[in-house]
């Protein structure tokens, strides 16, 4: 039951709130505050109560939820980065909708229920919500194309590789895992598993925008901070972690899919974090920084670190809500997020100035903050692990590291470089919305929660048990090497921050969605138009194609010449017409010229007859 | 019972037809809502008593049989199970619907009521014919039918050649039918058009080249009105030219009456053959879904666009029925979910393709056309409109949480042990669906606000009145209720899925 | 010589319409001019009195009368088919025919061509078969020219040559038959022929070249390919009752004609005489249904459905000695066409336009606002010649598309499906019009012309009879199913 | 006998073939009623000498009437004028020298078989038991048949009826006739 | 004097009946024809009944059944030829074509 509240309560306030129209914007804000405190107090709740539901969906498939040690870590995460962003998002005035809140706290829901479901079915259903909550939120400032097509891009690249869980579904039940339960599904007969592991790997990466599928994180950069904050670092994004993580005994079973995910996740941090170098706008450099962390925590679910990759996690999604809420409160105090036009806004706002700075060092895995312990467990789970590649997929992981604290010590320069004397107002032009020149008090209580969790989360490991401690602990060495890594190259990077190259390639995330477009959307498009002109003219014409060439035959005929064919109906009627004035010229109104073709006729029938008895 | 709800609308047309027609359109409209409701209510009172009706497997309810032609083994039977009681309730949800959504109707209402009385009482029938003739006098009448609305109250001239291809290539169809019936009725001794003694008989059980040319008869006779590839070119311009109820009705239960047919009577009156030919049915299916996908998203005009994605709706259906032949390959438990899937879809197609065309119909009530390029922003001055018709969209592509979802997970999850390749290429039909109501929704909806200003319209551009919500959000509100608490449905189905997968199997 | 059932009570029915024809004539020669529908009611009394004396007699023994006439359930099917129709075909007359010179001879052809037509079905000996041919023409003849209008008397001309030629042809196929099975009655010729067919292959051949001739004389009374040519002029020239009339009432025999003469005296396995009644129905029904794409007279559209019609009746015939269902099939369809076929010629004449009588489909506009009623039944009767259920032609095109994919010739039964729907092209064509508003240069059509109630109210009627046929269809069914 | 049948064939199919070369009326018409008579010659070799005398009496009344039409339709009554009424002769050619060469064919082709049994003695009186015999229904049907021409040329060729003559009411005084005489009252 | 020949005569009347039925104008000189035609068939019949079954009498009534079909037509054609006559001045098939298509 609790988990039915826990799911339900955020739903349904959140459809009704998105339904209702304008007429609740007043009450919006607070009543989504209100809600997402419910929620997690409910979280906290089924925390300590474990609640386990089980219902049949289909014939023979369930739906389950249930709270376990992962989905519980999982679940307060939500909740607290919800109230957080919510509370944050109360500030900002062209937020405060009944829209906005509504599918806020439908997502919310959605992304509850795919931590808590305990089959593939309902995984699967609270998923693709998500991915659709995902698009409304994007594309929240429906006005703005870029923001619309960066909607359509996420949703439709999420939606594809989304198609592999539908696949997995399928192989899993054809697998003999009828109920569709997560935990049966390494029972699953062999050839059927392969499927249902790739099904489930697409799918993951896809949501995770792990390489290939990153840049529709790019475009989702355009939707409204806090749902940046709240979709794409803190949960949605990591749902695909999640998944992985969750299904770790499932990726063991078959033996190309550990290292398979584990090098992606290593590609991915190494790879977008070079990207994240190369932008010079905070949220895609966040984005891309994002799909570079989410890197780590997929490294972990490749090597089977399933504890390393939740502190990751837990830690990314504190360390990177507060980011993005602190680059959107600069955008809406200052209409830009260009790191350039930020000079000085760390200090004209020392608290902003404070909370990014600690988010910032912490991104960069700076000692003693938290994702500086996250990212060197995971890179212990992956020495640790038996892969025979443990050693590369390190170095690599730690290449990421040091790309990491680089481009988290540019942004900090570019943030507390002075503020040029006095704002030219041609810039103004620049700017990507108009300038309000403040920061709502709201948004501070929750920047400072999160940045305390971004500093703090580090000691989790210390302080919990189960999950949250997980095995291999990294030794002292490896902490200290990951340590001066960081600290080195982050140094590197505070005097080089003003030099660092953007190369085209990267800064256009390595062309991936060029690559997209160009390989998928485009041969698509083509192939509908051919179809839709085939449909059009072959097709529904084929039949009008034969009756063209009755007319012609018909006209052969017709020395005197028929005029030509009306087409008032097409295709049958066309060649029926032909047809039917072919048979009706038999009819000359001259008796004679029945009698002939009545003797005829006749003579002909006559002599078939005999011929037939006489052949036969 | 069944009887009553059959000709209860026939009834009331009946009644409403020496009324003088100066009456004021409401009068007749009021009637056929009232007709609609005390139909519905009926068709509740039957879902309700259903269990209490104690019929096994296989059984069906409410029998009513009476000799009507018994010389040549034709009766008057009617029975629900449930695969046929879904599809009446669903039938009666989108009548009531229509005419909520008539009530703004003022071209000569009194026949409008008519026709669509007589369209109900052949639609309901047909889903509740147990009998091939009778089957086939209600597949006929209703193109007659509607035939006469799309020819009477569709947009302008062009309807009249559109409704008289819909009405050509339909009734071919349906003369296709006839023959596979007759075919049917000569195999069985003794000779009875009965589809319930014909599936106990099982006459063409031995398989072979009669039982094959039978199959393909009816298979044509049916995919013609399903529409499938090729056989849908009649669709798009009779969508296209119907009026917003006319075409909400074409999709929503007439489209219907051929997949039903395939559950009714292809399956289990021609087992033998089924499990033969599954696989092509499987393929025509999978094709049908990317090819009606595929042509969607190149519409530029939005009623076609939504008439294409029937046919990729519809071929879903046909993917699951499909995958149900295939004995060999699936479990009983994946047969079961297809068949589910597919009968889901039946309903589920219903009810949103309903309401996306009564959507599609105010959308031409304000600006006289459907291209999407005359329209843009309208979310800002609409936006009643613009939330139920995302809701519509996204319920369309098969978004989790609507009855699409519940339809194709079981479909595809059921057919894929049975045909990986194709259903895998099935799959993809949902990411097409996606992108192309994204992109209707985007030209509609979103950016700048434009409007059309060709001179035909004259009045302001208003958001949803109250009859046309009234009309359209229970529809899309049933298909959530589906979505989300599927159960209710899947009860009645899944037995009667499973008792036509064991008649497929034997 | 044996003894030879010599019963007249046993032809009740004929002598009725002989009777009412003698005495109608007599009678008429004295009434006043305006008195003449004394005649008319005088014929429908006859046609009753046949009616009620064909259903009393329905369940006697099958017998044959004067040697040469069989009185079996075909022959009594048939009676009733024709005089019912007949009877119809009174009620639609009335208003053309009322108080005209010469209603009095009206109605005595009427009787006496419907008498020919019922003895054509029930004879049993090629001569009778020829006499009743005669019999059934001549009248029909004089019928089609009874108007004396310019396109009338053209129409009779067509006819009349028509059948002339045909009945040359027709005599000399009896010739032929007679000397390749030496004898006129079926059943000896059908011994005969039998043990002909043993002795070689010149005896069946010269009775195949005679059975086309003959076939040839029931093909023009049939309207059928290649005689066919007269239905569309006649049908077009002639008033649309008598048009109805003569695309009717003789089809009726002579197709019942051609079902006994080929079950009765000829052997399939010594002539393949299914071929040639399979050629005939295919061409019939795709000429008749092809030609009339793009009429837009509608009594020539109906002389063409006509012929699309026979090719129907003739599947019937063609698999005639090859299952049981065939002989019901073919009876069924004629009834049912001969109501629903009536019917639309009824429309046809009651809907009438400032200048005179419709003929064209455009005279029809905004028929369905004007006259509902009337347009109603016109869509009943079109649509059931269509064969859309639940209309009585449903029936019969589903009892002979039965019995021919029974009796082997699914491939005729594909053909008549494209056809069928390629005729409901045309009957749409006249549908659509209906349902139309009417051209503005139209006056108020409500205040001209006769009030044709006597049309409209057969036009009803024939609606709805072919729609209580088609609900119903037990009770005629059964009367047609005793049919061996 | 051979030379007498020789001579009336010959004579019947030469005088058919006039009925379409001659040019005068009165000419075509002997031409066909001395092809009918030749054939009646034929019937009479055959021993059939009722119906052989039947013939000649019926074809020389009717050729008289189709004489008398003659004169009231054609343009050229006594071959005053040639006469061009012919329409497609190649076409009506090929179809009749057609047929003749598939009937010849045939006819020569059959395996004629052996005469069964002989005439009975007197012919005629056979025909005449089988007339009122099996075949009464069909005289009596050509009987009716008789009944109904007559009121169908009279349908199809008067001019005026009875209320054209005698009124509406059929009590006029005299009848109103163009000329005089008829039945009049 | 055998059936060939006389049947070869029968042929050769029924031929040039044909001939004149197809190839005339005028209704009399086409009913001519018909009659012509009849002729062959009234010589045929004979000669069927002599050649081949003397015993029985179908031939013979047949033979009268032609003569009478020949009155009876004859009479209508002339009704027939009148009736147009009267209605349109002529007495020409081809003038009578009004009604075709």
């Amino acid at each position: 039951m609790l988990l039915w509240w826990l799911i339900g309560v955020p739903l349904l306030v959140g459809v009704v709130l998105a339904l209702t129209g304008r007429r609740v914007d007043p009450l919006a804000a607070a009543l989504g505050v209100g809600v997402s405190v419910v929620v997690l107090v409910l979280a906290v709740a089924a925390v300590l109560i474990r609640p386990v539901t089980d219902t049949t969906l289909f014939a023979g498939v369930r739906a389950g939820f249930a709270v376990d040690g992962l989905s519980a870590v999982l679940v307060v995460t939500v909740a607290v980065v919800l109230v957080a962003v919510l509370v944050f998002a109360a500030g900002e005035p062209d937020l405060r909708t009944g829209r906005f809140a509504g599918l806020m706290l439908v997502f919310a829901a959605a992304m509850l229920a795919t931590v808590t479901a305990t089959g593939l079915a309902p995984l699967l259903m609270a998923w693709e919500v998500m991915g659709a909550a995902s698009w409304a939120l994007i594309g929240y400032h429906y006005r703005d194309p870029a923001a619309v097509r960066g909607a359509h891009t996420a949703f439709l690249t999420t939606r594809t590789a989304d198609l592999g869980l539908y696949l997995a579904a399928g192989a899993a039940l054809a697998g003999g895992v009828g109920s569709l339960r997560l935990d049966t599904l390494p029972t699953a007969t062999a050839g059927w598993r392969e499927l249902l592991v790739a099904g489930v790997v697409v799918a993951a990466l896809g949501k995770s925008a792990q390489l290939p599928f990153s840049f529709w994180l790019s475009g989702a950069m355009r939707g409204p901070s806090p749902v940046s904050a709240l979709l794409h670092s803190a949960t949605m994004v990591a749902a695909g972690a999640y998944l992985l993580l969750r299904l770790n005994p499932l990726l063991g079973s078959v033996g190309w899919a550990g290292p398979l995910v584990a090098w992606i996740g290593a590609a991915t941090a190494l790879g977008m974090g070079l990207a994240a170098v190369a932008q010079r706008d905070l949220k895609q450099l966040l984005a891309a920084s994002t799909c570079a962390q989410i890197g780590y925590m997929i490294l972990a679910a490749g090597v089977g670190g399933t504890g390393a990759g939740v502190l990751q996690l837990v830690a990314h999604a504190a360390t990177k809500s507060l980011l993005f809420l602190a680059a959107g409160a600069w955008l809406t105090a200052l209409g830009t997020k260009q790191l350039g036009g930020l000079a000085g806004s760390a200090r004209r706002f020392p608290l902003l100035g404070a909370v990014f700075t600690v988010g910032a060092l912490s991104l960069a895995g700076i000692p003693p903050l938290s994702l500086w312990v996250a990212k060197d467990t995971v890179l212990a789970a992956t020495l640790a692990a038996p892969a025979p590649s443990a050693v590369a997929l390190y170095v690599v992981g730690l290449a990421g590291a040091a790309v990491a604290a680089v481009y988290s010590v540019m942004a900090l320069w570019f943030v507390w470089r002075p503020a040029p004397p006095a704002p030219q107002p041609q810039a103004l032009d620049e700017l990507e919305q108009e300038p309000t020149g403040e920061v709502p008090a709201l948004t501070g209580p929750p920047l400072v929660v999160l940045a305390v969790g971004a500093a703090g989360l580090g000691v989790l490991p210390l302080l919990g048990h189960g999950l949250l401690r997980p095995e291999p602990a990294p030794q002292w060495w490896e902490l200290v090497v990951s340590a001066a890594v960081a600290v080195s190259t982050a140094a590197w990077g505070w005097r080089a921050a003003i030099r660092l190259p953007e190369p085209g390639l990267l800064h256009r995330w390595w062309d991936l969605e060029r690559a997209a477009r160009l390989l998928v959307v485009r041969p698509v498009r083509r192939l509908a138009e051919e179809l839709a002109r085939f449909d059009d003219r072959v097709l529904d014409r084929g039949v009008d194609a034969t009756a063209r060439a009755t007319v012609g035959v018909a006209r052969l005929l017709d020395r005197r010449g028929e005029t030509a064919v009306d087409g008032i109906v097409r295709g049958v009627a066309d060649g029926a017409r032909a047809l039917g004035r072919w048979a009706r010229r038999p009819q000359t109104g001259q008796l004679h010229q029945y009698y002939a073709q009545a003797s005829v006729g006749f003579v002909v029938l006559a002599v078939l007859t005999v011929v037939v008895i006489v052949v036969s | 019972m069944l009887s009553l709800i059959v000709f209860l609308p026939a009834a009331v047309a009946v009644v409403l037809a020496p009324l003088p027609a100066r009456l004021p359109g409401h009068v007749f409209v009021g009637a056929w809502i009232a007709a609609a409701l005390a139909d519905l209510a009926l068709i509740v009172t039957a879902w309700v008593r259903l269990p209490a009706a104690g019929v096994g497997p296989g059984g069906f309810a409410f029998e009513v049989r009476l000799p009507w032609i018994p010389s040549v083994g034709i009766s008057y039977h009617l029975g629900v199970d449930g695969l046929s009681l879904p599809l009446l309730a669903m039938t009666a949800v989108l009548f009531l619907a229509c005419g909520v959504f008539a009530l703004r109707e003022t071209r000569r209402v009194k026949p409008f009521v008519l026709f669509f009385l007589a369209l109900q009482t052949v639609s309901l029938g047909l889903f509740a014919a147990l009998d091939l003739i009778l089957f086939f006098l209600f597949f006929d009448l209703s193109i007659v039918f509607m035939y006469f609305v799309i020819a009477g109250w569709g947009h302008a001239e062009r309807a009249r050649s559109a409704a008289l291809k819909f009405f050509l290539y339909t009734f071919l169809g349906s003369l296709a039918l006839l023959l596979g019936f007759i075919l049917l009725f000569l195999a069985a001794t003794p000779h009875t058009f009965d589809i319930v003694e014909l599936a106990a008989a099982n006459p063409l059980a031995a398989g072979g080249p009669y039982a094959a040319l039978t199959l393909l008869a009816i298979g044509v006779g049916l995919a013609v009105k399903t529409p499938t590839v090729p056989f849908h070119t009649w669709l798009p311009p009779a969508h296209t030219e119907a009026p917003a109820t006319g075409s909400a009705i074409l999709a929503g239960v007439l489209l219907k009456m051929g997949t039903y047919g395939f559950v009714r009577i292809a399956m289990p009156l021609l087992p033998t053959s089924w499990r033969q030919y599954a696989l092509v049915v499987l393929v025509v299916g999978a094709v049908s879904v990317v090819y009606g996908a595929l042509v969607a998203l190149a519409q530029a005009n939005l009623k076609r666009m939504v008439a294409y994605t029937s046919i990729n709706h519809m071929g879903y259906v046909l993917v699951g029925i499909g995958a149900a032949g295939l004995v060999a390959a699936g479990d009983a438990q994946a047969r079961t979910l297809a068949t589910t899937g597919a009968l889901v879809q039946m309903v589920s197609h219903g009810l949103i393709t309903g309401a996306l065309f009564l959507l599609a119909g105010v959308l031409y009530d304000r600006g006289r056309t459907y291209e999407l390029d005359s329209y843009s922003g309208l979310a800002a001055r609409t936006p009643r409109f613009a939330a139920l018709f995302a809701v519509a969209a996204f319920a369309s592509l098969g978004l989790p949480g609507f009855s699409g979802f519940i339809a194709e997970f079981q479909i595809f999850t059921g057919s894929l042990p049975a045909a990986p390749i194709p259903v895998a290429i099935a799959v993809t039909g949902i990411l097409v669906t996606a992108a192309l109501f994204l992109v209707a929704l985007q030209r509609l909806f979103l950016g700048p606000l434009r409007l059309p200003d060709a001179p035909g319209t004259p009045r302001a551009f208003t958001d949803l009145r109250a009859a046309e919500l009234v009309a359209i959000a229970p529809l899309l509100a049933l298909a959530t209720l589906i979505g989300l608490a599927p159960r209710f449905l899947l009860e009645l189905v899944e037995p009667a899925a499973a008792a036509v997968n064991t008649l497929v199997a034997r | 010589m044996e003894m030879m059932n010599e019963d007249p009570g046993a032809l009740i029915p004929e002598l009725a319409l002989l009777g009412a024809a003698v005495l109608g004539l007599l009678a008429g020669s004295w009434l006043p001019r305006r008195r003449q529908w004394l005649i008319a009611a005088l014929a429908g009394l006859a046609f009753v009195a046949g009616i009620v004396a064909t259903a009393l007699a329905y369940t006697r023994p099958a017998e044959t009368v004067f040697g040469s006439y069989a009185i079996d359930p075909t022959t009594n099917a048939t009676r009733l088919i024709v005089l019912v129709a007949t009877l119809l075909a009174v009620g639609a007359s009335v208003d053309a025919a009322r108080g005209q010179r010469r209603e009095t001879e009206y109605w005595v052809l009427l009787l006496l061509g419907a008498l020919g037509s019922v003895l054509m079905a029930g004879a049993t000996d090629l001569l009778l078969l020829f006499a009743a041919f005669l019999l059934a023409s001549i009248p029909l003849y004089a019928l089609v020219g009874w108007s004396a209008t310019s396109t009338g008397t053209e129409g009779a001309m067509k006819y009349y040559l028509s059948g002339a030629f045909a009945g040359v042809t027709m005599i000399t196929g009896v010739t032929l038959l007679n000397a390749a099975g030496r004898g006129t009655a079926y059943v000896p010729l059908r011994e005969n022929l039998t043990a002909a067919a043993a002795g070689g292959r010149s005896m069946p051949a010269l009775a195949a070249v005679g059975l086309v001739a003959v076939l040839a004389g029931l093909a023009f009374k049939a309207g059928a390919v290649p005689a066919q040519f007269w239905v569309p002029d006649v049908s077009d020239g002639a008033p649309a009752p008598v048009a109805g009339i003569v695309t009717t009432i003789p089809k009726i025999g002579a197709l019942v004609a051609v079902y006994r003469l080929l079950t009765q005296a000829i052997p399939e396995h010594a002539i393949d005489w299914p071929l040639i009644v399979a050629i005939l129905a295919a061409a019939s029904m795709s000429l008749g249904n092809l030609a009339a794409f793009l009429q837009t007279s509608v009594q020539r559209l109906l002389g063409y459905s006509a012929i699309s019609q026979v090719g129907y009746v003739l599947m019937a015939a063609a698999v005639a000695a090859r299952t049981p269902q065939a002989g019901p099939a073919l009876l069924l369809y004629l009834a049912a066409y001969a109501i629903t076929n009536l019917g639309a010629f009824a429309v046809a004449a009651a809907v009438t336009t400032p200048e005179g009588p419709a003929r064209t489909v455009n005279d029809y506009r905004g028929l369905a606002r004007r006259r509902p009623v009337l347009a109603g039944a016109l869509v009943v009767c079109l649509l059931g010649l269509v064969g859309t259920p639940p209309t009585a032609v449903f029936l019969g095109k589903l009892a002979v598309f039965t019995a021919a994919v029974d009796g082997g010739m699914a491939w005729l039964t594909v053909l008549a499906i494209v056809n069928t729907v390629a005729s409901l092209f045309y009957y749409l064509r006249w549908i659509a019009p209906l349902f139309t508003t009417p051209a503005p240069t139209a006056g108020p059509s409500e205040n001209h012309g006769l009030r044709r109630r006597w049309a409209s109210g057969v036009a009803v009627v024939a609606a709805l009879t072919t729609l209580i046929i088609g609900v119903g269809a037990q009770a005629l069914l059964g009367l047609l199913t005793t049919v061996p | 006998m051979v030379v007498t049948f020789w001579v009336l064939a010959l004579a019947a199919v030469v005088f058919g073939f006039g009925v379409f070369r001659l040019n005068s009326m009165a000419q075509v018409t002997f031409s066909l009623l001395a092809s009918f008579l030749a054939v009646a010659g034929l019937v009479l070799l055959l021993g059939l000498g009722y119906l052989g005398v039947v013939i000649v009496l019926m074809m020389v009344i009717e050729m008289v009437i189709m004489a008398i039409f003659m004169i009231m339709y054609m343009m050229n009554p006594a071959g005053l004028m040639p006469m061009a009424m012919y329409h497609n002769k190649p076409g009506a050619m090929t179809i009749s020298v057609g047929t003749f060469v598939l009937l010849a064919t045939g006819i020569l082709l059959v395996d004629w078989p052996q005469r069964t049994g002989a005439p009975a003695p007197d012919p005629t009186f056979a025909l005449g038991r089988a007339l009122m015999g099996e075949q009464m229904l069909t005289m009596m049907t050509l009987g009716i048949t008789l009944f109904a021409t007559i009121v169908a040329t009279v349908v199809l060729s008067t001019g005026r009826g009875r209320y054209d003559r005698l009124g509406d009411d059929l009590d006029a005084r005299s009848a109103d006739d163009p000329l005089g005489g008829g039945v009049g009252r | 004097m055998t059936i060939e020949l006389f049947l070869l005569a029968a042929a050769g009347l029924f031929a040039i009946g044909l001939y004149g039925a197809l190839s005339q104008q005028s209704i009399v000189m086409l009913m001519m024809g018909l009659e012509l035609m009849l002729n062959g068939v009234i010589l045929a019949a004979a000669a069927f009944w002599y050649f081949l079954a003397p015993a029985g009498t179908e031939g013979q009534v047949l033979i009268v059944v032609v003569v009478t079909a020949m009155a009876v037509e004859m009479a209508a054609g002339f009704a027939v030829a009148t009736a147009i006559y009267r209605a349109r001045q002529v007495d020409m098939t081809d003038g009578a074509a009004d009604l075709k298509g």
